[in-house]
């Protein structure tokens, strides 16, 4: 195919080489999906459905691993078919798009906190001390980031969890130990003084 | 003014100058306003049209026309932009200028068309370019930009946190909780908190140890040892644990208490 | 960043051939061109820029007329480098969206040209040039799409807001500079005489 002789609408490709790489630059640039309908008017409806069956297929085969076209598989949708990066690159193209790091609300903060200094602690304690109820929500996260476990329960009616931080909490705050956190008489001292 | 559907000429002798291609039945007028920009643009094509061949225009002539061609517009009702009439002004301004006397004096001043030439050479380059600009291929249109699937999914990281934001939060704890506000909280405080949590740990794994086995008395120095014992007590006066001995001097055990 | 700060999930690429996979990968899926800094995060900034920049020469190369990827090119616009679509191939996937936004007014065409040419601009000398006022929808619609912006405010009174070009707007032109247009002398027609 000659690019000169671009203007004229009618014009078809002559052989199936073109009509796939028609087909690949339409699936390479589309922002959806493309029914075989939408693919069919590619080339003006004068292709019969079977033939471009049998293109989407050829054009499949091309992009494989170990081809030359390796990145990108064409696969079929409910919608129609489109090409997707293959599973392998996706982490790297994730480091494009990271998410902003999230911050822990104040209550989270305050929660860990209270863990933290009056451990082993139970949600009751936690509630005592804040004034307000702990969102669930805020244990399950700092649970399930192992920043917190269980390590009995107070024997008290209801038997409540006693919370109590982890090694992992010490090793991502880069602490050998709680006794290696500032301690907080400065603060204390300070407090008082405006107490009084 | 009314104005005969049927006249080829409007205005007479006035219209009569005006380029031939210029004429429009005046039922089209509107239409064919439509297909100016504004003032500059309508002058600028009586200028080109009369200057197909010939540089000069004469000002009297194009001011007569400009003024046929916005007498026209008014006649036809047209809502007459304020801009049309402000370049009527203008043209009227510089043609009596031109024909009053120059006193010899103030022989230097400038030539009042310069600046009229100025505004219609700059508008009729940015019109140029404007066309250029639009004839430019354009993504969406003569461009296509690849724009692939892919599964987003974003790194995510979880929110870091410092020992600054840490103790903050702990004071804001203890700010609001007046009854926490003289606790001093000391490193050995922290530690025997610390061991609390893991001597629970232990015995939640173990169910009941000795004493002893609770201290690692070969490779604990004596702080830390006495910190154990001290988390031993608390844990202990917090009734978290029970300490039994079946008969003095016999070992003492402990378990997680869990009396009901 | 240091690899240790994210242990498990920093995986690199073994090869050069990889490399450039990862890049195709990332350039065809992109929503917006890359620049170097981006493409550098794919590989968590332990890239040269100049390996980068060969690799992305040798990519160009891979998908040239008559190889087997040629469909697309790389071309290299304002923010970055992108794919795009083999001017041949583009009347055929036109036939897919043949209601295609339509082109702006000459009235937007010309406010645009003074942006473009005029750089940075008030409204009032918008309509100094043209000898009309502005209409507000050119310039929002021009805003919308991101072809200008605000870049500041002329010192004078009411401190209007003066408007220049923005990336998109090359990009969207093909274009990696403003200096890629043809300067405005090209415009500028033959001398205008007045003779009373």
């Amino acid at each position: 195919m000659d690019a000169s002789d671009q203007p004229s609408e009618k014009q078809q490709p002559e052989n199936t080489q073109v009509m796939k790489h028609i087909l690949e630059a339409a699936l390479l640039t589309a922002a959806e999906p493309l029914s075989l309908d939408d693919m069919l008017k590619l080339f003006d409806g004068r292709m019969e459905p079977a033939t471009l069956r049998m293109l989407l297929d050829e054009l499949k085969q091309e992009w494989q691993p170990q081809a030359a076209k390796t990145t990108m598989e064409l696969v079929q949708v409910a919608s129609g078919w489109r090409f997707q990066a293959r599973a392998e690159y996706v982490p790297y193209l994730a480091r494009l798009n990271p998410e902003r790091p999230q911050r822990y609300s104040r209550a989270a903060m305050e929660t860990l906190a209270i863990i933290v200094y009056r451990q082993p602690v139970t949600r009751g304690d936690i509630e005592q001390i804040r004034g307000v109820a702990v969102n669930p929500n805020i244990m399950r996260a700092l649970q399930e980031r192992n920043w917190i476990d269980i390590v009995g329960q107070r024997d008290v009616p209801g038997r409540p969890a006693l919370y109590a931080t982890t090694k992992t909490f010490l090793d991502d705050l880069n602490l050998k130990s709680l006794g290696d956190l500032p301690p907080m008489e400065t603060f204390t001292q300070q407090d008082i003084q405006l107490e009084l | 003014m009314i104005v005969p559907a049927s006249s080829a000429r409007i205005h007479g002798e006035t219209l009569a100058e005006l380029p031939q291609d210029l004429y429009i039945p005046p039922d089209a007028l509107e239409v064919y306003l439509e297909a100016f920009e504004g003032p500059l643009d309508l002058l600028l094509y009586l200028i080109r049209r009369n200057n197909l061949n010939i540089l000069d225009i004469p000002m009297a002539e194009l001011t007569q026309q400009y003024m046929a061609y916005v007498e026209n517009m008014r006649a036809q009702k047209l809502e007459l932009a304020a801009d049309y009439l402000l370049m009527s002004a203008m043209l009227i301004e510089i043609k009596s200028r031109m024909l009053l006397p120059k006193p010899a004096d103030i022989e230097q001043e400038e030539d009042p068309r310069a600046e009229l030439v100025r505004r219609l050479m700059e508008y009729e380059a940015i019109k140029l370019a404007a066309q250029r600009l639009d004839e430019m291929p354009q993504v969406g249109q003569e461009i296509m930009v690849a724009r692939v699937w892919y599964e987003q999914i974003a790194e995510t990281q979880p929110p870091q946190i410092s020992l600054e934001d840490l103790m903050a939060a702990w004071q804001a704890v203890l700010k609001r909780a007046s009854h926490f506000t003289h606790h001093k909280i000391s490193r050995e405080e922290l530690s025997v908190r610390e061991h609390m949590s893991q001597i629970l740990r232990t015995l939640k794994q173990h169910g009941m140890l000795e004493f002893s086995a609770l201290f690692d008395v070969a490779n604990d120095g004596l702080s830390k040892l006495v910190v154990c014992f001290l988390a031993i007590l608390e844990l202990a006066r917090e009734g978290l644990l029970l300490m039994t001995q079946q008969a003095a001097c016999s070992p003492i055990y402990l378990q997680i208490n869990q009396s009901e």
